[in-house]
């Protein structure tokens, strides 16, 4: 017997007489005996609990976690505290249980909660509205570009050379296919080059790309920007971080068209690079054009509140080819856990988690300098990532090698030819007593 | 019956965190960032406690029905029942709190998985070769679309520019191919769902970069042309795409690489049974056959004699379609299914997912419309309600499944099937909850003709009734906002 | 509305569970241990999948209500939210999968724990010394009063056999001085609650072995003569013992020790916020005066310059009362609540666990029988509904109560008081909640009087109504057997 | 803000003004001053849910859990498998955030899930009728001895010298302080010595207590005791693990009056020693003399079955100075963890887990035995656990030290002045492999 199976050979036998059949086998004739496989799948043999725990844990312990680590790398993925209740609620079974909710008078649950995210990522973000969440930040850029080039007139994509690699890598990936140009726009001291931007906005852009903070974890300056690009009538795509949405100028602000981003900080824990959700946000004009689903208010028979996914003329099941996007299942899952995290911070805790992380990244920067083993890579404001350069040429990877001996996780390497860099990236998780740690480590080491 | 949002149980003043403040750097916020790069509108998230919030949401989980719940016959969704050993497993902190950018060296085991758990699934598929990047089903069509387009391309073969998508197909396959740059061609399934040969061998050419088919078909039927279409599809220069929505029906029986598909996704949240969570996540790993394996996204993992390691260095990749490795949490819960089921129970799974549909579908053949009366798979499709005069809908019998307590069956798709009705009880479910079903389906047939209003009115017995889908989508309240009044009071 | 046992839906040969067997020692199990040693009725458990398990006990706790699903203002039994937090802390696998016949050098996390629990508990108290080996409230009566018998008789005092009980006392007192092989004196309570001196003066003697008393009392009023009271038990030889139970209404307010109490117990599920379980695990730590020290259970948590140990070397000790060490796991998540809320966090726990009650009070008491109209600490008591010809009774408006949503008070007790409604809402529950709850309790008073079926039929809108207690007592059924027909099929 | 109290200064506010009051301070006007604390607690200050995990986390990793070490330790707690859908379901809020079931209307989970426990034991031990739980194993035997004293002429309990030394203590206290005197009966290789009970055996004595498998994990012959027992009107007490009752011949087969035992095993966590539930089933004679709650199956006003507390007249609510015990909280969710463990294994897995622990346990004994350095300290059949005497007279708590250090947790020592002695406990979650590493390891120690 399989624990997950219920059906008993009694039920078996009982089930095929009722067909008519005299054996499981039966049930496959119609399929051609050249393609039946004929032979056992040569994977293992059915495992018990207790060994198939052995065996994956074994792996698990293989890696060396930032549970075992005092984190300082970044990135694209940050170690923010992750509240207690969020594995306690999500992990409700009505909740992980269910799918999609078509049928919403027994989905109240996951309507009403995805309402919520939706309210809570457009305040957030500044925006009017906002979907129901996309795979992660990368390729929910992505489709803020294919949106972009679905509506706007033209075939180029403007992309701030600041931004991600890892979203110019999948915005570059989705463009190719669909014939549209991806033109980055260069950088000067770390931050988007106005000049070049400028230059770049023609005709024939559809949409411009940037990230705050950026890749260096600086918190660039992008006023005036919506402006130039309306005037090209392309649309101004921000990605944003959600911690520091709280604490800085917002996609609204600033006069995007479309907010997207990594929710990844938001109360997902690290899981190597997954599940995560990307969210997207736009002002009403682009509502209908939002890819993804999207749950409205409503009421039902008696005239009761009640949610409902919505505007479903824009997606896939209703207009196969000719839908804005592909998306089907989305991170539905990992946008409750946004939700809930957001209701847990609220709106002081979010602030006071961005602001203490601001502090204390600021903090762990002028400490690393004061080791004089570092200059900065970039004269500019930064909220919890910074570049430095390594005065006197030591390698990263080797600086990074002895962090790891002594149970830190460095920064990442993103030195070139020129120089050796390293991105640090310090949260609100990071006590005093650890970047301190992390300072007395590095000076330790044989520069 | 809780109806309250979270923001109308928020108050100022309330908090359900604290963040400890350091006591280094007292400086003003402004002196670490110009306050001219600082939001300046206020941030508008509740306000509530910890024991509010966690009541807010319990409360809300109440009014959603899942597989722990009950009977989920979701057609084409394969909701069978998520092992909690599968949790258990992704949550181990040398999973759950690894960084994607970390040093291979400190993720060997991750690494580890994802390259047994691809040999696994090319094992299961005939395949050669997989990605785990795909973040769901129809992202990883889109990614397998795209290899086969970057194939074409890389052959010079510019001019492949369509893709066949049956007319029964999941709205994804053309979607899909839409957004991975094709132009789409639908061809008519005969009446069993299965492609029409004389239809295919019209609309292949040489403008035709392959097709898309899902085998056992939206009705879930077994193409049993599949050889002679692959042969067609294959002499015309084209590829096959494998939509592995329906692969719950055929492991061990049969492999989409041995009738003859380049490409195939697989939905892991629905064969391999990871939690669907709401709609997500899921994971779409691709698989593909050897010579299409140098268009894999990046990074691939590869095995050396002593460790394994992210090769970034594929000059024939499509590139990325997502950040990092996948839905690596999700890859880790269907590695742990299918050491549990082993080869013989992921045999025995899509035994046991044909014998119950078949059983439901036999006894409900009198009953209702049946649209092709043969031998199905993991899932039948019925057509709607007996009488052609009934008053009532497939709309109505999916709200009265309601009132009796079981989730109705996908409704009005495939689209060639009038008054759809597509059943998939996979193998999760006992042969007495089978039986309370069909008894509930027949009954329901029966109040259609004797009580049709409690059809008509259901359901009654839900948290809320039919809601009013057109005034939604008229007038879209896509956020909350504060009414005057509790503005006022604020 | 499920409701079969699981013992209904068992079937010969389903298993929700796969024993790997060693490829060793295939030898019959009668060749290890000889039959005449082994079982030979047969086992009758349940033959379950694991879906099907799942769905039961998944569908059954919705029948259940809890803290998280709403308001809980059982008295005396201080229903606060439990955190989350607690739970993950008990959850490290450095506690959880700890063996309690490790040797302590593998165990010093968790002494370090306990050591610094007791501390904790000590300055809560205002005492110097804790076991934690209790595994709830009267379990900890129980030790506290044998350490009180072991003093006596240590000093050859031999005819203490006595211990007073006001009669206002929860009904564990009496039964565990009983337990403990004392005799009860039982005294009056004045009205209000509180002891009455006169009784009091009268009962003391030399066969006096000491005082229970809460404090405050159940009537939620705190007892103003606490001191004269600890001087006249004092002076008669006898030892003060402070249940813990209503510790919730003093934290950082005042200490049982500086009140003169010799011996206390605490309930760590009620003042420090561990789940209650549906009826335990608790834990029911006992503090002490530091002349009682010697006589508490083995082992005693012992620092030493460097590390931790257990000492059993304690002569005067009255022995064990538990195995091990207590209720480990409940410690750890006491422990988390004390440094989650801090000193004062407690000292603003207390005082709105006061407020609350007052509120509620002050709002309720024009509507209700009033005992005594007095300041309240963390519950109060009403004496039922008024209206002296009121054809409803306390139990009605409790289980009218339930029609709206709310787990009602504790009723009838304390017993002195008539038709007794004893409310402790706690310092968890929000002004909005209290306000709501109020209102509803009025309505039920307004009800009683034009409506009286509507609370004489409550509550209708449960899983079940009313329930035949007389039945279930007079022909108990305290176990499924199958029914001949079940026998017969299977 | 505290994160667990939802009031906010306005509130507070608001609720003194109802109540006529002008500082929170007044509510406690009726405390004396003499006994006022007026000075903070000295605690720690209250801590954010990042900083409590780290104390936390660095006190649990203090400790070398089984987690880590490979375990052959046993002596009255069990490393068995706990099945992963156990702490899913003890998870959900409903149950473990409720109290005592005393409104059955909303209490039908807990009170059903005890009705199927009650069952569970019953059928598992043989006996007629099962309570709802006790503390643990120990202090169930000793309301077993206190059931006995209180229904039976006399004034001493009987109890093997074999029954574990932790029971013997909990039954010594509970019988100092109500004035029973407990006699033990002792052993003769490894088992209860049948002549010695025979002569302990007379009119004073109210019970006798023996345990199954014993403490050297023996699995003693009781056959005959219940007779002799009965015949000196006193009544036999049998404490039986729990899984072996699945193997072994129950306390119902014996003849006992009542069946008691620590429920660990079934499914809770090691927990370093707590909580864990005692269990106690008794023929239908003493059924309305069981301490502690009971849940009977009656119906509700429609005549819908339904469950709830009964039999309540002998708690102490009720009696209070009359109650047969005084017990009141117990370990419901420790028993809601057992009625799942059982109903996963089913009768079937449970069987096999104990066939398979005992299997496994005979292997590794003539596996160690085979290396030379050690010999049986009793011959007598045995179940989980076995007790070696070393050959030579090697340290057993050096040996273990050098287990230790290769990672595995040895078993317990139980020398005297005679020998060194050790008992080792295999279950089946032992692997083959961890066994024979066992072995390997013992041969590698500088004998």
């Amino acid at each position: 017997m399989f624990p997950y199976i219920p059906n008993t050979d009694e039920d078996v036998a009982r089930m095929l007489e009722a067909l008519g059949l005299d054996s499981v086998e039966a049930l496959f004739s119609d399929v051609p005996e050249a393609v039946k496989l004929n032979r056992r799948l040569d994977l293992c043999a059915p495992l018990s609990e207790t060994e198939v725990t052995k065996q994956i844990k074994a792996l698990a312990d293989q890696n060396v976690s930032t549970d075992s680590l005092v984190c300082f790398l970044g990135a694209g993925a940050y170690d923010h505290a992750v509240p207690s209740v969020i594995k306690h609620l999500i992990g409700r079974s009505e909740f992980n249980t269910a799918y999609t909710p078509y049928q919403p008078e027994i989905s109240q649950g996951t309507l009403q909660a995805i309402f919520e995210y939706q309210t809570m990522i457009a305040n957030l973000t500044g925006m009017d509205v906002a979907n129901a969440s996309m795979y992660d930040g990368a390729s929910a850029t992505a489709e803020a570009a294919m949106l972009a080039a679905a509506n706007q007139k033209g075939d180029t994509v403007l992309i701030a050379s600041t931004v991600h690699p890892e979203t110019i890598a999948v915005v570059e990936t989705y463009m190719r296919f669909k014939g549209i140009k991806v033109v980055q726009i260069g950088a000067k001291d770390g931050v988007m080059d106005r000049d070049a931007l400028t230059a770049k906005l023609n005709a024939d852009v559809v949409g411009v790309v940037v990230q705050q903070p950026n890749f260096y974890g600086i918190v660039e300056d992008y006023s005036g920007v919506a402006e130039a690009v309306h005037e090209a009538k392309a649309l101004f795509i921000m990605n944003v971080d959600p911690i520091g949405a709280a604490l800085l100028k917002t996609p609204g602000e600033y006069g995007a068209d479309l907010a997207v981003g990594e929710g990844q900080p938001l109360g997902n824990g690290l899981n190597y690079g997954g599940p995560y959700l990307g969210f997207m946000a736009s002002t009403k004009k682009q509502m209908r054009k939002l890819p993804g689903r999207i749950v409205g208010q409503t009421v039902d028979l008696d005239g009761k509140r009640a949610f409902t996914l919505t505007l479903q003329a824009r997606e896939q099941h209703i207009r196969r080819e000719k839908a804005t996007s592909n998306i089907c299942s989305n991170q539905a899952l990992n946008a409750l856990t946004a939700t809930i995290f957001m209701s847990v911070t609220g709106r002081e805790g979010l602030y006071q988690m961005a602001a203490e992380t601001a502090r204390r990244a600021y903090y762990g920067y002028e400490k690393l300098l004061a080791t004089g083993h570092f200059k900065p890579a970039y004269a500019q404001p930064f909220f919890r990532e910074f570049a430095l350069e390594v005065n006197g040429g030591a390698d990263v990877d080797s600086i990074n090698a002895h962090l790891f001996e002594n149970g830190i996780l460095g920064g990442l390497n993103i030195s070139d030819d020129n120089a050796q860099r390293i991105l640090f990236c310090i949260t609100e998780k990071r006590t005093v007593e650890e970047i301190d740690r992390l300072v007395e480590v590095l000076e330790a080491y044989p520069w | 019956n809780y109806d309250q949002l979270i923001f109308e149980i928020s108050k100022p003043g309330r908090s359900a965190y604290r963040v400890a403040k350091a006591d280094v750097c007292d400086k003003p916020i402004e002196s670490i960032i110009p306050a001219g790069l600082l939001r300046e509108t206020s941030l508008e998230l509740p306000e509530v406690s910890e024991p509010q919030l966690v009541r807010h949401y319990t409360l809300l989980s109440q009014k959603n029905f899942g597989v722990d719940t009950g009977f989920y016959p979701l057609g084409s969704c394969t909701m069978k029942y998520n092992p909690k050993l599968n949790e258990d497993m992704a949550g181990f902190s040398g999973f759950a709190a690894l960084h994607p950018q970390q040093k291979t060296q400190q993720t060997q085991g991750a690494l580890e998985l994802m390259y047994d758990l691809s040999a696994m699934l090319s094992e299961i598929g005939g395949m050669d070769a997989f990605t785990l990047q795909p973040a769901a089903g129809a992202h990883g069509e889109l990614t397998g679309l795209m290899i086969m387009k970057a194939y074409h391309e890389s052959r010079g073969d510019q001019k492949r520019t369509k893709i066949i998508v049956p007319d029964s197909a999941h709205g994804t396959n053309p979607a899909s191919a839409n957004v991975a740059g094709f132009d789409i061609v639908e061809i008519k399934s005969t009446r069993m769902g299965e492609i029409d040969l004389e239809s295919l061998k019209a609309a292949l050419g040489d403008d035709i970069a392959g097709l898309m088919l899902t085998n056992p078909n939206t009705l879930g039927l077994f193409d049993r042309n599949i050889v002679e279409i692959a042969r067609l599809v294959h002499e015309a220069g084209g590829l096959l795409y494998y939509d592995g929505a329906n692969l719950n029906a055929i492991l061990g029986q049969t492999r989409p690489g041995d009738m003859g598909f380049d490409v195939v996704h697989y939905n892991l949240h629905k064969t391999f049974s990871t939690p669907h969570g709401g709609g997500g996540p899921g994971s779409g790993p691709v698989g593909v056959k050897a010579f299409l394996e140098p268009f894999l996204p990046t990074p691939v993992v590869i095995k050396s004699e002593s460790s394994y390691d992210l090769s970034y260095d594929r000059p024939l990749s499509i590139g990325k379609v997502k950040s990092f490795y996948g839905n690596f949490g999700i890859l880790v819960r269907a590695y742990t299914f299918i050491l549990s089921m082993g080869a013989e129970g992921l045999k025995r799974a899509s035994e046991m997912a044909v014998l119950n549909a078949s059983y439901i579908q036999e006894k409900l053949k009198d009953h209702y419309q049946v649209f092709a009366n043969t031998k199905c798979k993991h899932e039948f499709v019925l057509a709607g309600l007996k009488g052609e005069l009934t008053q009532c809908s497939t709309l109505d019998v999916a709200k009265r499944l309601l009132d009796y307590g079981y989730h109705p069956p996908t409704i009005y798709f495939p689209l060639i099937v009038p008054n759809a009705i597509m059943i998939e009880p996979t193998e999760s479910e006992s042969l007495e909850t089978l039986d309370d079903f069909i008894d509930i389906m027949i009954k329901i047939s029966e109040e259609a003709d004797t009580n049709p209003e409690a059809l008509k009115q259901a359901p009654t017995t839900t948290p809320i009734r039919r809601v009013d889908e057109i005034r939604a989508a008229r007038t879209p309240i896509l956020k909350w906002e504060p009414t005057p009044a509790t503005s006022e009071e604020a």
